[in-house]
């Protein structure tokens, strides 16, 4: 079994193919689609007023990554519903990585599925938090020996807020948003640095589960 | 040609009313949105925050200098929708640079944010982008459709395609508004407005649920934050120009802001109950009622 | 389905008939003779749908049982055709020119169970597992919290004790 | 509505019908949606504030809370918990003792469900959850605690899932058959008959496997795993757990005061684990003829050395299997006819029958312990000759010497003391004891003394100086006492033995007593109330308040070296007392003194003679 060979992408592999005039055209799809500049750490604005105030406003408008990854996603559409109504503390869903600022990891993650949720992370802007919700998330959680579930998500990413539960009920989730608006404001919230800093440690422990690395290390 | 600098002051100074206006009118519906979906909704001062949450973001990427550009046309396009349109009748500070052919140059402006927004977005090379793009330009096409057919009875109407000349026919009582006068051409435009103002059914352009928002989708930050600012000048500066070619215009700003704030209800009292349509359903649906009506409009004149 | 028994009977190698219900049953054929049993079952009882195709890993009898569930919409009835096939070198006809679902099913067991089902459409690309480069995992000898211990760091700081060897310890540790 | 001709310059599928159909609206599908705009006046629906006003349901599975005095730490969360989120641990300000292993569950929460089995099987009820489901925090290794002893704002919530009422294991023992009491007191005949198969492994089923009970067994024999063993099927892995710490199961599965029972975790809800009876159970079921297979004794290793063991009781018999099993050569010498000692002479067939003790005996000589019966040391042979000629000796004596009652008129016949009367019937005599027979003491041996002389056809009444509740003998025993119609007179304290002229005891006159807290905190002490005298008419009076050691038999030079404190021999924790190479187990050392605790003894004594042998080489 251990030479089986892993199984790629054909279509993101390096090629070489002929153009219309004959020429070769050398094809290397991660390097030609993807950015892979490393990321960078933004330090906070030098005048502390200033700081805060953005810190207020990121604080009060939290555009969350609709992404649902676990069993808690389906925590999360009951806040959008009328009984729980999160857009009332400033919470939205976007559905774009690119414009949200926190990413809420609802559950377990499956190997496959951690590598997109990297790849969404580190699309998303600076600053960028992370909420993770569950046991699961924690250490583990139920699936804590599975061949494929991930046990520990600080290992892969910075996490700013932990809800317990399995699943915390959208109460617990709205709390949680109370508690990452505090950490916020208290500019304790540094995820995406933390992450530029530490990126050669959070890329091993990712590309040593993630075995068919086929993209770039950091596609911001 | 010497500059007004009076004038360009009191147009800048309308711009940011409008801006304001604009936000504040978006904090409200999203309230009133709540209200019909029983929720408390959020803060009216909240698109304020995203605005500022937007502009503060730390670390911004680019997909080159079309895609910088995008939002910079679209927000050219609302501003100058605005610019060339009077506000106030019979002001002269308050009637910006509107002259004789001002219509014909809206329409264009009108036109001209969809094609940055097309170009900026291609440009990010996102595939949701792509599809809301096509759409969006498809759907903005056959919107303009029965639009200019009832801006030109209006004009044909009028005799003239300056928005100041036409707010002057209609004065004199509600009878000698456009919506009255001409109710098959008022009555296409008001239609086509749904989709101007991309409200429900005709929102799938920047459907969430389907594709990730459409055109936007790669844009954020700063961009994201010009977006939101077009977004407040755009519509408050279509509803204006809906007021000013069927509705009489205003005479002064409380009536300015009560018309065009009754005008954009139209597409949020309509769309907050109605479903999306396809777009291959919304397509269609202008090319029918609104045209004939459009049609029928211009017959009347 | 008694008759349908019987013709299966008469028409293959049957060895073991499993009554689990009155609408279904376990028949248990060669290895050779699972695919036209189930073709038969589709083709001449009417039993047109494929349910599932599963397997039960009998490390201890070295054997992997290949179950095709197959349904008829008339009878609402369900057999399973079951054969078993060698662990070590486990092949299998593929059944996706029956149905052309069976390539999914065939898809994850050879990635979960390393059968191989030769001429299968995209038999050999990953399903859940990208770039799985152990055992395959559903697989009986493939210890999976040893697995999960080694790859996926959990936390540690974690001890516990026997209750029965700790009072040993605090109250008679010289016994 | 077939409108496709409309627009031809459409693409085919949006000339399609179903499209035209589909947007061909009538008025009421236009307008009806607009009702919704009536929303706009009424109240939103809305939670106003989501963490107050929302607490979980009463039953909710919320964070858990734990009674930590309550809690035992038997581990039972931990074993039932699918997820391995729960750890024991220590804690610090909870003593490790019998009956509570010191241990206390800490939950991991990136582990839990919150399925609530660990409550569900909480053998104490003291594992609970609140109803709070909020726990926010940003530090993932908060999220590990001790419930009830890591401090939590739910500490204190009235509400949330609570053990069910049902129970994952049965709380109720499998009743074991009895013979019915008329039957009983007309003759010896056991009165237990034993679990079946099924029976057994119902029994057994219920046990949670903590363990908490192998540090309450003197002998602490691997209970957990014998009762697997049961439940399991394999009875020969079951005796060798058994002969690993114990060479009378049988006996021990008849008598044993079983401690094991006290501190079973399931008994603290509902009844105890029948330890005893499963342990009698193996015993039972095993063919004697198989017990040298499968407890490997066959080929045992070469005798080196001679062990002399001076008693053949409980400790006697153990120490001499463990140090047969060891090489060594054992000879043990017993004063009496038979082997078995307080065992064999002191516990009634009707608890015990003879032929048991005679099976275990047998497994010794088979190993090859040679017997010398009817040798008394410091008699037949002399305790220096012994001490010279053997490598070591272990002395299991016991108490042999009965306690007086003091009181006028205990001597002369009429008045007897229970262990020679129990002693008397067990060699077959049948002691003359007339119409009633008073029995003076709460202990075991009292109850035997009582129901003994039940069955040999008397009225008893038993004489207790303090309340029922305050009886050292076991419950049981009282109850089958009463089912026996035996008169227990509690509180009562006798003063004299009444006599007629020819001597022929005739009453006994006692006083009441009342109980009077020590000012100590001892245990109440029983003060005689003035003027209270009563007379029973008795025609026999048994004295069963206890025994005591006698050691005469190693001659002056050697009991002034052995230390004696308050009538029991001192020794370490190797049994071994201040003469070197004796070592001392039984009643004679320990304070407990019933035969598990012998056997312990017996146990300790041979591994620590084996260790002293061994050292000295």
């Amino acid at each position: 079994m251990e030479d089986k060979k892993i199984f790629t992408d054909p279509d993101l592999t390096k090629r070489t193919v002929i153009g219309p005039n004959g020429e070769d055209i050398t094809v290397d799809p991660i390097q030609d689609y993807f950015c892979d500049a490393l990321p960078k750490k933004h330090e906070p604005k030098r005048a502390k007023i200033f700081e805060s105030f953005f810190n207020w406003a990121r604080a009060e408008s939290i555009w969350v990554l609709g992404f649902g990854t676990g069993c808690g996603s389906i925590e999360l559409y009951p806040l959008l519903t009328p009984r729980f109504d999160a857009y009332r503390f400033g919470v939205q869903m976007r559905p774009t990585p690119r414009q949200a600022n926190l990413m809420i990891i609802s559950g377990y993650l499956s190997v496959k599925t951690l590598k997109r949720a990297i790849r969404s992370y580190e699309q998303m802007q600076n600053p960028k938090f992370v909420m993770a919700l569950g046991s699961c998330t924690i250490n583990g959680g139920m699936y804590f020996d599975s061949y494929n579930t991930i046990n520990r998500l600080d290992k892969y990413m910075p996490v700013d807020v932990y809800v317990a539960g399995c699943m915390p009920r959208p109460e617990a989730i709205l709390a949680g948003f109370e508690a990452l608006k505090k950490r916020i404001k208290a500019g304790k919230a540094e995820g995406a640095n933390l992450y530029a800093e530490n990126f050669e440690t959070y890329k091993k422990n990712q590309k040593k589960i993630i075995r068919d690395w086929n993209m770039p290390d950091y596609n911001w | 040609m010497s500059i007004d600098w009076i004038k360009l002051l009191f147009t800048l100074l309308g711009l940011f009313i409008v801006l304001n206006y604009g936000l504040l009118q978006y904090g409200m519906i999203r309230r009133i949105t709540a209200r019909i979906g029983k929720r408390i909704g959020m803060p009216v001062y909240q698109p304020y925050i995203d605005l500022i949450k937007n502009y503060s973001m730390r670390s911004q990427i680019t997909h080159g200098v079309m895609f910088y550009l995008g939002p910079v046309f679209r927000l050219a396009g609302g501003v100058g929708i605005f610019m060339f349109m009077p506000l106030i009748y019979g002001s002269y500070y308050w009637s910006n640079y509107s002259f004789s052919g001002d219509v014909i140059l809206i329409m264009y402006f009108m036109f001209f944010g969809m094609l940055g927004m097309a170009l900026g977005a291609s440009e990010g090379g996102h595939p949701y982008s792509f599809i809301g793009i096509s759409r969006g330009l498809s759907q903005f096409t056959t919107v303009e459709v029965p639009f200019t057919l009832a801006v030109i009875a209006v004009a044909v109407q009028h005799h003239s395609f300056s928005l100041t000349e036409i707010v002057a026919g209609q004065q004199g009582g509600i009878m000698h508004w456009n919506i009255m006068t001409n109710p098959f051409a008022g009555i296409a435009a008001m239609l086509a407005f749904l989709g101007m103002m991309m409200a429900s059914p005709f929102n799938v352009v920047q459907a969430p649920q389907e594709i990730p928002i459409g055109p936007p989708t790669e844009y954020h930050g700063t961009y994201l934050g010009l977006l939101q600012t077009n977004r407040a000048i755009l519509y408050v500066s279509e509803s204006i120009l809906m007021v000013n070619l069927f509705f009489g215009g205003a005479t002064n700003w409380i009536e300015l802001i009560v018309k065009s704030f009754l005008v954009f209800f139209w597409p949020v009292f309509v769309g907050l109950v109605f479903p999306r349509f396809r777009i291959d359903q919304s397509i269609p649906w202008f090319l029918k009622l609104p045209l004939i009506l459009g049609i029928i409009g211009i017959f009347m004149v | 389905m008694e008759k349908i028994i019987q013709h299966l009977q008469g028409t293959f190698d049957v060895k073991v008939v499993k009554k689990q219900r009155d609408d279904l049953y376990f028949v248990t054929v060669g290895k050779e003779q699972a695919i036209p049993a189930v073709t038969y079952l589709r083709d001449a009882e009417g039993f047109t749908h494929l349910v599932m195709i599963t397997v039960a890993d009998w490390m201890e009898k070295g054997v992997f049982e290949l179950n095709y569930i197959v349904h008829n919409y008339e009878l609402h009835a369900d057999i399973s055709i079951c054969t078993n096939i060698n662990r070590e070198e486990a092949t299998m006809h593929s059944a996706h020119h029956l149905w052309e679902q069976a390539w999914t099913y065939q898809r994850e067991l050879k990635e979960m169970y390393g059968i191989d089902f030769p001429g299968s459409p995209r038999v050999d690309e990953s399903f859940n597992l990208e770039g799985w480069d152990n055992i395959p995992p559903m697989r009986r000898e493939f210890d999976t919290l040893k697995y999960a211990n080694e790859t996926y760091f959990p936390r540690p700081g974690r001890e516990t004790h026997d209750p029965a060897a700790y009072m040993k310890q605090k109250l008679y540790p010289d016994e | 509505m077939s409108a496709p001709s409309w627009f031809p310059w459409l693409p085919v599928h949006l000339r399609s019908n179903d499209n035209f159909e589909e947007m061909s609206m009538k008025i009421k599908d236009i307008i009806t949606p607009f009702s919704a705009w009536s929303n706009i006046v009424k109240k939103p629906v809305t939670v106003k504030d989501p963490f107050s006003e929302r607490p979980g349901a009463d039953r909710y599975r919320g964070f858990h809370k734990n009674d930590v005095e309550a809690c035992i730490g038997c581990g039972s969360c931990e074993a039932v918990c699918e997820n391995q989120a729960i750890d024991l641990v220590p804690v610090d300000g909870i003593e490790t003792k019998k009956g509570d292993s010191g241990l206390r569950p800490l939950v991991d929460y990136g582990r839990c469900c919150w399925c609530a089995l660990c409550v569900d099987i909480c053998t104490t009820g003291s594992l609970t959850m609140s109803n709070e489901y909020t726990w926010i925090s940003d530090d993932p290794e908060d999220f590990r605690f001790i419930p009830g002893v890591d401090k939590k704002p739910w500490d204190n919530s009235e509400k949330g899932w609570t053990n069910p009422g049902y129970s994952l294991y049965n709380p109720d023992r499998v009743e074991m058959e009895e013979i019915e009491p008329d039957a009983r007191i007309t003759s010896f005949i056991e009165i237990v008959k034993g679990y079946s198969k099924e029976q057994a492994e119902k029994e057994a089923d219920r046990c949670v496997s903590c363990g908490i009970c192998v540090a309450s067994c003197p002998a602490h024999m691997d209970i957990p795993g014998y009762i697997k063993a049961i439940r399991d099927g394999d009875l020969e892995k079951g005796l060798q757990l058994l002969y690993d710490t114990n060479p009378l199961p049988e006996i021990c599965g008849r008598v044993c005061t079983h401690r094991c029972e006290e501190v079973c975790s399931v008994g603290v809800k509902g009844d105890a684990l029948a330890i005893r009876w499963l342990k009698r159970y193996i015993a039972d079921n095993v063919p004697f003829e198989d017990y040298k297979r499968i407890l490997g004794l066959d080929s045992l290793p070469e005798a080196k050395k001679h062990i002399a063991i001076i008693g053949a009781g409980p400790s006697g018999i153990s120490a001499a299997y463990y140090l047969r099993t060891m090489g060594y050569r054992v000879t043990i010498f017993e004063a009496k006819e038979h082997p078995g000692g307080a065992t064999m002479y002191g516990i009634p067939k009707y608890r015990l029958p003879m032929d048991m003790l005679e099976k275990e005996i047998g497994l010794l000589e088979e190993m090859g312990v040679q017997f010398q019966f009817n040798t008394m040391i410091g008699r037949e042979v002399k305790f220096d000759e012994l001490y010279a000629a053997y490598d070591a000796v272990f002395m299991g004596i016991g108490f042999e010497k009965p306690y007086l009652i003091a009181i006028e008129g205990e001597e002369g016949p009429g008045s007897i003391q229970a262990i020679d009367f129990l002693r008397e019937v067990n060699e077959g005599k049948k002691p003359e004891l007339g119409h009633h027979v008073a029995v003076i003491g709460g202990g075991n041996v009292a109850m035997d003394a009582a129901r003994v002389s039940r069955r040999l056809g008397a009225e008893v009444t038993v004489l207790y100086r303090r309340r029922i509740v305050d009886m050292p003998s076991d419950p049981e025993e009282i109850e089958g006492c009463e089912q026996e119609g035996i008169h227990i007179e509690p509180q009562t304290i006798p003063t004299r033995i009444i006599k007629d002229k020819t001597g022929k005891v005739t009453g006994i006159e006692y006083l009441m007593a009342e109980m009077v807290d020590d000012p100590k905190g001892r245990r109440p002490k029983p003060v005689p109330i003035e003027g209270s005298e009563n007379v029973l008419e008795v025609s026999t009076v048994i004295g069963a308040i206890g025994q005591e050691g006698y050691y005469d038999f190693l001659g002056t030079d050697w009991l002034e070296k052995l230390k004696i404190e308050r009538g029991r021999v001192v020794t370490n924790e190797h049994r071994q007392t201040s003469i070197e190479r004796l070592f001392a187990g039984g009643d004679s050392v320990n304070k407990t003194a019933d035969a598990i605790s012998a056997i312990a003894d017996g146990h300790t004594a041979a591994r620590g003679i084996d260790a002293l042998l061994n050292k000295n080489n």
